[in-house]
């Protein structure tokens, strides 16, 4: 199979959205940020100059003209940047959009799309860094992704302009240049559904975004002490696909969340909740979160590096875990 | 001075317009008597802004409204009776009961969505200007908010956006905060440095208009020429529609200040009285257009008094299906959450 | 003891903590928004006129207003109105606030106060019954409260106008009037520390706001089936008190986590997930979550009914960890 | 034409400016050579103006900045080396190297916090000015930001505030995005419809000025009117100080585009040549002031290259004390984050 970086395909993605859908458009064009990948959006603004348009720095602005389109039947894919601005359009997304096609007893639907860089990048300091997803996951009528491979970010951005409902899309700043296999042909991927990346016998690793990369890579660490650990992509935070979940704690026994968000009402905390409640019986041991420390983040290296997951924190989670059960 | 209605064009408004305001009666009384929860604004005193512009606007055209909503959901022509259900959150109700008063929004006539967050309809509907540009049909998107939205730093934006792309917006501000709308006399309730709004549009290169938001043909003039400018494609319009402050709707608990509005004033048969006189002589535009008819002698005045009685029969019925309509099932709370 | 209510409480926190510190203020009046208490205000704006102002309608505005004044050494209290505005002025609150002390290397804080009326209040519809406090949980660097009664709303609030840290105060709309009772001297309560309300054997409910209230009506309706729950009402949110809770569930064996925000990502996931981390092995069951569900809140009475936890749903969720373990 | 700054003053502003102006070539070069990680923004180009601004500052004054800070952070008075250690992330930085060069604030200097969120500091400033009311002490705050703030709506929301409360603050615009500053120009890099930002601030009731942002005395000029009508209670000041846009700066990632600074060229050693010859020319803030120095004789020439000498000394110094000092230990990265 070939290769393509994460940027690459979430372009192809955005690409063939625009072709398929003429009621598709972007609201900002600097997806990619303004690293060594941004002129790969060149051939979106070439071939599609009618239907991009860059806006003032003004994300609330921004982001309600992509819900007020959305509303009114169009399918806009708003950017907000770094995840921290998102911040700055809270309410649009939550007020407004989330709640679009509930309050209208299901006659208006907001299917916009929403696109952030999220997570620390290196050096992005308190401002730059945020992942913001575990908050959006808090707001009752958002979809919200997380994809980590190229095939994936191709697969979800297609579906999220597909999707009638209002989808965050967050990309973690350190995958765009990360390549992974791709099909041929790439396709939908199902808002929904987790993927069981690896398979392994002793111990669950449920991650998303570049968390699952750091996983896999924590699991070949692993099988070298003999601990054969299962890796699960949950690609959609929300909806959560529990019985994917679930049925992996059901094989291993155990269980080790890694979530790039800070600790407290995060992602992971969601995950071994979930677990908590509805695969008590199948643990063996505690349920380990791996996450951002609950600490703003620092712009110096060693400070970064302290509060941040990697593949030997992951790794050695899931050694205690096996220990302690 | 605006151009006279056509007769038949202000009877037309002056229905819509007493349509709104014995529904709003009706709110009042019922909200008395217990039959729904929350708080609520009522268009009392507004009635002319609304009627005026959805009198200009084409099926074709999506608009937006605010917690302020129920005078735009009826002008536009929404069902009476689904509206009061709505508000007393009955199945039946426009949105099912889900939204309530604050959220009134009839989506089969354009609405996009009717949000209670201050400055949450006027940049929501610059994304519904965007729409209607992208579908190239010369549409329009009428989106209204009071002055107080233009408090919020998100209608900065969006205007800036909406003039920035030329968007057919037409951004309908109703001023209710001033007790006269002589420029320069300030905004008694607005808190607000501005002393004048339409300076805000203006530093963005938007065209402005100020009009007496209870004549009914000011506004409709104003109106059309705005309306006519989005659909050519010359970017948004804003309209400053000002009402004097209705007497009842401050504090925001409104009691029914100016009572029951009694339409023989119009014709003279009945005085005005009580604290709000100067309020109901010289402002009330359901009665400032209805006296304007009237005079057309004793025809016009039998027209008038028939005209007020089919539309409280209307609104009664209205009121009738709406506390005989059932409350929607618990089980149903799960559904729509996604589309 | 007096009885006194939530609302009368927390306008003598804030009379006291004006009184206390020429350098505390209002920046916005109508914390007890337009009910019938709003007249207990009035004792406030006649005795501080010079410290209290009322600011358009503005959140992000207010707030930055409000954290620019604390960075400078006041200590100012910002009225954020119904708790769906917070997300107007989310930027100020989680971008600049939170970040102040880390990022100055300790040098420079923000010592503001944010409150907000949270909750399904009855008929608020889904812009008007939010509980945000789960999203500012995810936000280190801030301190978040949430008092269910008069003595702790009236401790808490002058904790946070002490505090140098941004704290945010979540008072449930449906409180300000309950009456609890309260000693004669009404003193500061420490952040970041839990109470425990009702000593019970059998299971253990954490809960905050609102649902301390209904927890212990849920614990008087279990010991009427001879099931006896403690009560453990967790005050702060961050920093989270999770000694006291587990020491709690180390007597029980059995957790059920009460709270109306959202489900997923919310406070009840971070509770039951620190439990699963930290105090597995003291579990003799599932952890139940009793929570909003993850829908926006409705209008209708019968639906806003059924998505909001009330004293029957958390005694049935008790009764089911009592049989599951 | 603003009012010739005596000797002894144009002089130490020259200081600053060239101080600022080394500090950035170090940047630049230490960029290069993969000293530190991230993205940055340097202030050359715009050096006269935030040097001018601090030279009417007192201590007792706060400052907010942003992104763009360097150059505030220095002319008001901060070590360059611990500036550079910031950038560098290095535990002797000026907050610990936590920020970097984003985030570079001087907490002993008055400065608040340096937020670069657009947007931000306009705000926090103006709580900033709240506090000083609040002390009734006669201080101002002095808030930085760029043309783009005035692109967020909390921007528009802080104007009015300051405005509503007459808070001593003083809004500095740093217009960046002007080929030339005649008005009605408009901006070329900004998004904005509004082709006179200063119709914002006057929207809401707020003074504005104009001054050519490379020019040194305009500046001084402006901001000390400015200021003492701050301090006498009159409410906020805007002030927009219009600079060329920097051949460098645009896109993000600067490139030495109009190289190391060749002070020669303010006395006429050295000719200007290369792409960017108009700017060097007739734009540089530095060469500008320099020249107008040098031009008195030969001892002035002498003064000027001795000064050049003394500040490049100054920056050897603090780049290799910044290279020279430690990371900080990775256990304090849990410090901190509660005061
Ligand atoms: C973001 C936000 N902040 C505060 C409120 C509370 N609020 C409800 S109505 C209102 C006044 C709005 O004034 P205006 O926009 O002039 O509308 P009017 O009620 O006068 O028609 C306010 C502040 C809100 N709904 N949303
Ligand atoms: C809220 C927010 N949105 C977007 C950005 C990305 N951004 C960084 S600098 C910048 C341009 C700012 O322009 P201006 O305020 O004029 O400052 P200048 O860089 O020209 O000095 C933008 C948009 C940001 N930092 N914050
Ligand atoms: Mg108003
Ligand atoms: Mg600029």
């Amino acid at each position: 199979m070939a290769k393509q970086s994460y940027a690459q395909a979430l372009v192809d993605g955005i690409y063939d959205s625009l072709a398929a859908d003429d009621r598709a458009s972007m609201i900002g064009s600097y997806v990619l940020g303004l690293g060594p990948q941004r002129n790969l959006m060149d051939r979106i603004r070439e071939d599609f100059p009618d239907r991009i348009v860059d806006p003032p720095t003004a994300e609330a602005g921004a982001a309600a003209t992509g819900v007020g389109a959305a509303m009114a039947g169009m399918r806009p894919f708003v950017d907000l940047g770094t995840g921290s601005f998102t911040y700055l359009a809270m309410s649009q997304i939550t007020n407004e959009a989330a709640v679009s096609s509930y309050m209208s007893n299901g006659r208006i639907s907001a299917g916009v799309t929403f696109h952030l860089l999220h997570g620390v990048r290196g050096g992005g300091a308190a401002q730059h860094s945020h992942s913001p997803q575990s908050m959006l996951c808090n707001a009752p009528g958002l979809e919200v992704v997380a994809p980590y491979s190229a095939a994936d970010a191709y697969g979800l951005v297609r579906a999220a302009f597909q999707s009638q409902n209002p989808t965050v899309i967050a990309s973690h700043a350190k995958l765009l240049g990360i390549e992974t296999e791709v099909p041929d042909k790439k396709s939908v991927v199902t808002i929904g559904k987790a993927d069981v990346k690896r398979k392994g016998r002793d111990v669950t690793i449920v991650a998303n975004s570049l968390m699952t990369h750091y996983s896999l890579l924590a699991a070949e660490q692993l099988a070298r002490d003999g601990i054969d650990a299962e890796v699960v992509d949950m690609r959609t935070l929300v909806p959560l696909d529990e019985e994917t979940i679930l049925d992996s704690v059901k094989r291993t026994g155990r269980l080790v969340v890694v979530d790039e968000c800070p600790l407290r009402c995060g992602i992971a905390s969601e995950v071994s909740a979930s677990v908590a409640e509805h695969g008590f019986d199948l643990l063996k041991a505690p349920i380990a979160r791996v996450t951002r420390a609950h600490v703003p983040v620092p712009f110096s290296l060693p400070l970064e590096e302290a509060i941040t997951p990697d593949p030997a924190k992951i790794a050695a989670a899931a050694r205690k875990v096996m220990k302690n059960g | 001075m605006p151009t006279p209605l056509p007769d038949d064009v202000a009877w037309r408004l002056l229905e819509s317009m007493l349509l709104i305001r014995r529904f709003e009666e009706a709110v009042l009384r019922m909200s008395q008597e217990g039959q729904f929860r929350g708080h609520y604004h009522l268009y009392i005193g507004q009635e002319a802004t609304g009627t005026a512009v959805m009198s200009v606007l084409e099926p074709r055209d999506r608009l937006n409204s605010t917690h302020r909503n129920h005078g735009h959901v009826l002008a536009r022509g929404a069902e009476p009776g689904k509206a009061m259900a709505e508000i007393l959150g009955k199945a039946t109700g426009l949105i099912g009961g889900r939204g309530g008063t604050i959220h009134l929004c009839d989506p089969d006539l354009g609405f996009l969505h009717t949000s209670g967050i201050v400055g949450g309809c006027i940049s929501l509907g610059v994304g519904g200007g965007y729409a209607c540009k992208q579908k190239k049909d010369g549409s329009v998107c009428a989106t209204f908010f009071g002055d107080g939205a233009l408090e919020e730093g998100v209608s900065f934006e969006a205007l800036n956006i909406a003039s920035l792309w030329k968007l057919p917006v037409l951004f309908m501000c109703e001023n209710n905060s001033t007790g006269s709308w002589a420029p320069g006399e300030g905004y008694p309730t607005l808190v607000h440095a501005s002393t004048d709004l339409r300076l805000i549009p203006q530093s963005v290169g938007i065209r402005t208009m100020r009009v007496d938001g209870a004549d009914a043909a000011a506004v409709r003039e104003a109106v059309s020429d705005a309306v006519a400018r989005c659909r050519r494609g010359e970017g948004p319009a804003f309209i400053e529609a000002m009402t004097k402050r209705w007497p009842g709707s401050n504090p925001l608990w409104p009691e029914p200040a100016t009572g029951v509005t009694d339409i023989r004033i119009a014709t003279g048969e009945t005085q005005a009285g009580g604290a709000h006189k100067d309020w109901i002589e010289n402002h009330d535009p359901v009665l400032r257009l209805a006296r304007a008819l009237a005079g057309g002698g004793n025809d016009a005045r039998t027209r008038l008094y028939a005209l007020d009685a089919a539309v409280k029969a209307r609104i009664d019925d209205a009121v009738n299906f709406a506390i005989d309509s059932p409350l929607p099932a618990p089980a149903t709370a799960f559904d729509h959450v996604f589309a």
